[in-house]
């Protein structure tokens, strides 16, 4: 139980991140409004996000710019004060990617919002089975 | 739909759970992530790059690459908007909304349009009263948004910022004129041709900065390169590099921000925002 | 044994395809034809210019390219394939004489498209021919059925249309769905698709699986026409008649039951088929066929489907001669090629210049023919008794060696069968050519007036009967080949 | 300068989308030549690298100059140096084919497609030829997104909504890599293939690493449409307009097909995919069923380019069977279906397109009478189908024949009966679609001396590049013994048998 406990507490990030991913695939799965789809499918990319940066992060570890004065830079770095830049880095692109995502995905929902007056994907398909 | 959705979101959680189990507890110093790659880059930065912010270096530099194909993946985003849903042809009976200045009063016309005048202003179909405050606040505010928006760009190396952060908020300077107005005063302010140059312009300089460094006998994006041009040692000549490429993804990211804005809210019509 | 390496069988495959880009393009029906005589001529000559070699005992081989280890597109002349290769070129010259008569008389529309499918197909049956491996021979065998296709349904209607079916599904389908895997079994077991002397499957696997492998093979081949793999050749028959002509006895079939021939001979070769007792089965197989067919023929009507079942029963004589084991079985068996050839390809070309003069196709509505066609009738009875098996003609020949095979195979069972199925075949020939010659004139649909089918149809009727004959008393080439490529496979 | 030829590739279509972009703007009759310019570039570039591989063997190209790990590195061996060329050449002969499409379908909007157009191919190229698990993913969103809007410009009604539903799973796949790549980093610290590579096998037990490994493949299979995951794909390949659907379905799923290889061959080690993880197996068993149902389904079609879609989805069984049968045959059969695959594809597409061009639809009812009316596009449509069937001497053939051999190796008899069936299901129909163009529309007359129907054929832009396509299905399959001694047998490690 206490390694159990211990577990949970110690890898609580890991937990968050996947409850979000479930909650945003869950919805774009089960959701029937294209736009909630694409809410869950922001959430899903934002858990994922979260995961990357929970990964850079050191105990110990400070903001990932080296301070420095004038006299330039005589005293030595160390990795370990420093947070881990690289997963920083790699979720700027991804953000920028998810935005780019979003943009599209609503492009792509007002042509079908045009087209049939509606957002709900069962209308929708009745009235393309209509046609 | 709802059940397929709860097994499936279920299953994958449980197995992504399960893989938690080897992994290195929250904020290990000692963790692979923290050991292998990236202390090169806290330690070497000054030393290869003369950057202080890490993440700078690390974005514009050690991995530009990838940035490059961020800055494209916006720029793409834009392009697809625009392909998607601009409309060339305007609706011509379409019914307009005017409002005479000094009084308030509200004309609507079925069709044609007033000749231009000092004394009318036209308004949105869909647009909510009038209000001086928020007009003129948002017109007050759009400068600093803008000066700030620079000092982001600019002081990208030394502080959190650049390009991308710096880029967006010089979007939403853009796009707080568009809101509070309509989407006419924006569009006055930046006609959409010169929108979506600036928009493959950003790009271009960055991917052509790229190019240049191929041009002078280096790698792709070697910034190195650009020393003899700039006049400076080849590790400035990163600096440099880092900082003409972050003036790229600015104005990329600002223009696209405003086109994939205006495409969006008046559905490609280019008439009437939100 | 010495080994040639040369160009000439490569250049007997292209030389007809070559000449499918000038088909296309001349724009006059002489130019046209003109150029596809010369492309058969050139084709017979390559294949002559080959035959002093290959009785002198050589072989002629060529390598174009290796796809996988093993199994390249390679050539190689030896005696069966040129016995099959001489056989088809120099019946293509006189089917496209025959071709012309024809499609002209009887104006059917998109001839440029029947000749280069034509040229096509004989590219395709050279290649069956002279395939030194197993890819090259399955490479030329589909094409073969391809180019087929828009022959057999040159008519565009719906009947075509059902028959393009049914043509497509037998042989197709069998040839995806039984040979490829056999195919690639094989060579899976053995590493290579090299014919050999002694077969290369000898000594790689067990009985049971070389016998299911034996099977898709046999059947696989449905060109062969082995029941049940014969439903597509009476429905071919919707064919214009040289195309039934070329497809039951020189092209399709042939390279049908050629291709069997390989397999049992190249690829499981002779000694392993004996040691593993297969020969009776081969045999069974085909005298099931030979039976049956015959039957079925005895009750038919249409002239071209009495040919059709007539065709599958002679078929299986070929298979049944290789199946016997025995050196003179597989003489007569491999002779036979030659030999049915030459006789159905008179009988069909007859059928189809009464469809031209006359425009009859049932047997029932040529009472009496003989007086109107005497010349055509006549060489419909040359054509019968070759096939039957009667002395004057070189039907004979291969007949007289498969029933020496099967004594010498102590098969009296297969004895049985040969002297049975020649009865019925003489039952359903000969009183086509009896009503049509000695008939009472009362019951005689056709005036005592002499007109016959154009010149071009004709004379290709008369020369293949008169080969016919000829090959009674002079025999060679082909026999000579059949007993060398028998004497190279069981080493005697 | 064949030293630049790794940048070449991919810089040269990049830069030139920006101009293209721009020139939309200013004078569009400049577009189609920039675009064709920059592909060819970079089609020279891919050919050119590819011999430089085949001579030197393995190019590494340092982007930026910094070494690998910490910067990012091209690494280019002769697996994707194959890829490359082909996809490099596809899409430059799909762009002169689609010219004239592209104008008919999109006269105002001409700068922006060009655009995206060129950005797709740069995506895919840089897919191809990255040696960064992350790059890769960066780079297969911008094939994605392009992907996306270049889908929904087709047909006005239904176009849109498949591409959202193409968007939706295409996201989820590539956070799935994503997230794949993201469980690789944590548990190795690293980012690039060859390192990564070089740090698992001390991992090899470790969960996450299999979590990462599953993940990373559920995302690229999502990407390819392998059944049960293929939802997507019909609708949104068929919606396309044909100058998209041309470049896309040929590219896409094929890439992807490259990037499970690598995954499996580079980073994870084959020792880890077919030893560690013993569930190869089951995915060819899951391979003859999306062989089966892909097959099944393209049977129960009634217009061109829906078939053609479920086609597409049993090729991509074929490919994932061949490569997780873990023999050489196998994965030589594999990695040659790609190549073959992406031809066939191209040109059973580009005909598609040529008849949209004249005829206006893709239904069975508008193909009537099309041998006539047509003659030069049906063969070449014959051509591809036969390919496609598996005749030989055409391309398709050969790889089929290693796929079967890599089977019957392996003793995995249930793919082999799979392959054959839809060997067969294909022959019907193709041989369906034939009959169509090929019998009488009206079925009156029997065809005897009527005034042959005029020709309305396609114009020779869109002809020759067909040509060329088909033309080269014939070649590759001449020359698959070359290709496979000189190429692929160095890309498969010797541990294969």
């Amino acid at each position: 139980m206490g390694d159990w406990l211990h577990m949970l507490v110690a890898k609580y990030n890991y937990w968050i991140y996947i409850t979000l991913m479930m909650i945003g695939l869950y919805a774009m799965i089960a959701k029937n409004n294209l736009i909630k789809k694409i809410v869950g499918m922001n959430i899903f990319q934002t858990a994922i996000i979260l995961f990357y940066v929970s990964i850079g992060v050191k105990k110990g570890g400070t903001l990932p710019i080296i301070e420095h004065g004038h006299g330039g830079h005589s005293h030595v770095i160390h990795a370990a004060d420093y947070l881990n830049p690289l997963p920083h880095v790699l979720m700027l692109t991804a953000i920028v990617v998810s935005v780019a995502t979003l943009g599209v995905a609503l492009a792509l929902a007002i042509r079908i919002y045009n087209r049939y007056n509606s957002l709900e994907e069962d209308e929708i398909l009745t009235q393309v089975r209509e046609k | 739909m709802k059940v397929t959705g709860l097994i499936i979101a279920v299953l994958a959680g449980a197995l992504l759970i399960y893989a938690t189990v080897d992994f290195p507890p929250w904020g290990d110093p000692k963790s692979p992530a923290s050991l292998h790659v990236s202390p090169h880059y806290i330690e070497k930065t000054i030393e290869e790059t003369a950057v202080p912010n890490m993440v700078t270096s690390v974005l514009a530099d050690y991995r530009g690459y990838d940035t490059m194909y961020e800055t494209t993946v916006i720029f793409s985003a834009g392009v697809a908007c625009f392909l998607l849903l601009r409309i060339f042809r305007r609706k011509e009976s379409a019914e307009r909304l005017y409002r005479h200045v000094l009084t308030g009063v509200t004309i609507r016309l079925r069709e044609g349009k007033l000749p231009p005048s000092d004394d009318f202003e036209r308004i949105d179909t869909a647009w909510t009263p009038h209000d001086l405050i928020i007009k003129t606040m948002c017109r007050l505010l759009v400068p600093f948004i803008q000066l700030f928006a620079l000092y982001v760009i600019a002081h990208g190396h030394h502080s959190p910022g650049g390009g991308f952060q710096g880029g967006v908020m010089l979007g939403a300077s853009v796009i707080v004129l568009a809101m509070s107005q309509d989407l006419r005063t924006a569009v006055r302010r930046l006609r959409e041709k010169v929108d979506a140059l600036l928009c493959a312009t950003g790009v271009f300089i960055y991917a052509g900065t790229g190019a240049l460094c191929l041009l002078l006998g280096a790698n792709f994006l070697d910034y190195s390169a650009l020393a003899p041009l700039l006049h400076v040692d080849p590790i400035m000549a990163r600096s440099h590099g880092i900082f003409i490429v972050e003036i790229g993804v600015g104005i990329a990211v600002m223009a696209t921000m405003i086109w994939i804005y205006c495409n969006v809210s008046s559905r490609g019509e280019y008439d009437e925002g939100l | 044994m010495e080994t040639i390496t040369s160009i000439r069988p490569l250049l007997a495959v292209l030389v007809s395809l070559l000449m499918t880009p000038i088909l296309v393009s001349s724009r006059k029906p002489n130019v046209r034809e003109a150029w596809t005589f010369v492309a058969a001529i050139a084709k017979f000559l390559i294949v002559v210019s080959m035959l002093p070699v290959v009785l002198r005992g050589s072989e002629i081989v060529y390598t174009l390219v290796e796809f996988v280890p093993g199994a390249a597109i390679k050539f190689r002349v030896d005696a069966l394939g040129m016995l099959f290769a001489l056989v088809s070129s120099s019946l293509w010259i006189i089917t496209s004489a025959y071709s012309i008569g024809y499609m002209r008389g009887l104006k059917e529309h998109s001839q440029t498209r029947y000749f280069c499918f034509f040229a096509f197909c004989l590219s395709a049956t050279i290649g069956v021919a002279f395939a030194g491996n197993l890819l090259t021979l399955y490479l030329f065998y589909e094409m073969l059925s391809l180019a087929t296709y828009p022959l057999v349904t040159h008519h565009q209607d719906e009947e075509a249309r059902r028959s393009g079916h049914k043509y497509l599904l037998y042989i197709v389908g069998t040839s995806i769905g039984l040979v490829l895997p056999a195919m690639l079994i094989s060579y899976n077991l053995a590493g290579t698709l090299e014919f050999s002397k002694h077969g290369f499957l000898a000594g790689t696997a067990s009985k049971p699986l070389l016998g299911l492998l034996l099977f898709m093979f046999i059947f696989g081949f449905a060109k062969a026409a082995i029941m049940p793999m014969h439903g597509w050749l009476p429905a071919a028959m919707v064919a214009p008649t040289p195309v039934s002509a070329l497809l039951h006895a020189v092209a399709v079939v042939k390279v049908g039951v050629f291709s069997i021939v390989r397999i049992l001979t190249g690829v499981f070769g002779i000694q392993l088929l004996s040691s593993l007792h297969f020969g009776t089965a081969i045999c069974f197989i085909a005298s099931v066929t030979i039976i049956v067919a015959s039957l079925i023929a005895l009750s038919q009507d249409g002239l071209k489907r009495l040919l059709a079942f007539s065709t599958i029963a002679q078929l299986s004589y070929i298979v049944l001669g290789i199946g016997l084991l025995s050196p003179k079985g597989m003489t007569g068996g491999m002779v036979h090629i030659a030999m049915h050839a030459f006789g159905k390809i008179t009988l069909f070309f007859c059928a189809g210049a009464i469809f031209v003069a006359t425009g009859k196709k049932n047997i029932s509505e040529m009472i009496g023919i003989g007086r109107r066609m005497p010349v055509t009738m006549a060489a419909f009875f040359i054509g019968a008794l070759s096939i039957t098996g009667v002395p004057p003609c070189g039907g004979f020949i291969s007949k007289w060696y498969l029933v020496l095979g099967s004594l010498e195979a102590h098969q009296t069972a297969i004895l049985g069968v040969l002297l049975f199925s020649s009865l019925l075949n003489a039952a359903y020939f000969m009183p086509v050519v009896y009503k049509a010659f000695f008939c009472r004139p009362e019951e005689a649909m056709f005036e005592n007036k002499v007109q016959e089918a154009p010149l071009f149809c004709v004379v290709p009727l008369v020369i293949t009967a008169v080969i016919s004959v000829i090959l009674l008393f002079y025999p060679q080439p082909f026999l000579r080949l059949a007993s060398m490529m028998v004497q190279s496979i069981t080493g005697t | 300068m064949s030293l630049q030829y790794p940048a070449l590739l991919i810089a040269v279509p990049l830069l030139s989308a920006f101009i293209i972009s721009a020139a939309g703007w200013i004078n569009k009759k400049l577009c189609f030549p920039i675009a064709v310019a920059a592909l060819t570039v970079s089609a020279g570039s891919c050919i050119g690298l590819l011999f430089r591989v085949l001579n030197e063997g393995v190019v590494l190209y340092r982007l930026g100059g910094w070494d690998p790990p910490w910067g990012i590195a091209y690494y280019i061996d002769s697996l994707n140096g194959l890829v490359l060329c082909v996809v490099s050449v596809a899409a430059l002969l799909n762009l002169i084919a689609s010219k004239k499409s592209i104008e008919q379908e999109f006269p105002e909007k001409i700068g922006p497609f060009y655009t995206l157009y060129v950005l797709f191919v740069t995506g895919m190229v840089g897919i191809t030829v990255t040696g960064d698990a992350f790059n890769l993913y960066v780079l297969l969103e911008i094939g994605s997104i392009t992907g996306y809007a270049l889908i929904a410009m087709g047909d006005k009604d239904r176009a849109p909504l498949a591409s959202l539903n193409y968007l939706y799973m295409g996201t989820i796949g590539a956070c799935f890599y994503l997230l794949g790549v993201g469980y690789l980093y944590i548990s190795t610290g690293s980012l690039n293939m060859v390192d990564i590579a070089r740090l698992l096998p001390a991992l090899y037990q470790s969960k996450a690493v299999m979590a990462a490994f599953i993940i990373c493949m559920v995302g690229v299979w999502i990407k390819m449409a392998f059944f049960p995951l293929h939802a997507w794909l019909p609708n949104a390949y068929t919606f396309a307009p044909s100058a998209a659907s041309s470049l896309i379905a040929p590219l896409m799923t094929k890439v992807m097909i490259y990037v499970m290889i690598r995954l499996i061959l580079t980073v994870f080690t084959p020792k880890f995919a077919f030893g560690t993880l013993a569930v190869s197996h089951a995915i060819v068993w899951l391979a003859c069923v999306a062989i089966v149902v892909g097959a099944i389904c393209a049977l129960a079609q009634r217009d061109l380019k829906k078939m053609l879609t479920y086609i597409i989805v049993a090729e991509v069984g074929y490919m994932v069977g061949g490569a997780w049968l873990g023999n050489r045959a196998g994965m030589t059969g594999a990695i040659l279906h790609i190549v073959n695959d992406a031809l066939m594809t191209l040109c059973a597409f580009l005909v598609v397109g040529n008849i949209v061009y004249k005829v206006k639809g893709y239904a069975f009812d508008d193909l009537k009478g099309l041998f006539t009316k047509m003659p030069f596009t049906m063969g070449a449509f014959v051509i591809g189908a036969l390919s496609i069937i598996g005749v030989p001497p055409t391309c398709g053939f050969f790889s089929k024949w290693y796929l079967i051999s890599g089977a019957i190796q392996a003793g995995h008899y249930g793919f082999m009966v799979a392959l054959i069936f839809s060997s067969l299901v294909n022959v019907v129909l193709f041989f369906r679609v034939i009959e169509i163009g090929y019998y009488e529309p009206s079925g009156e007359h029997h065809g005897h001396d009527h005034p042959p129907e005029p020709m309305a054929e396609a114009p020779l832009s869109m002809l020759v590049p067909l040509y060329v396509v088909a033309a080269g299905l014939i070649l590759v399959g001449l020359y698959t013994g070359n290709i496979v001694n000189h190429i692929i047998r160095f890309v498969i490690p010797s541990s294969f048998v």
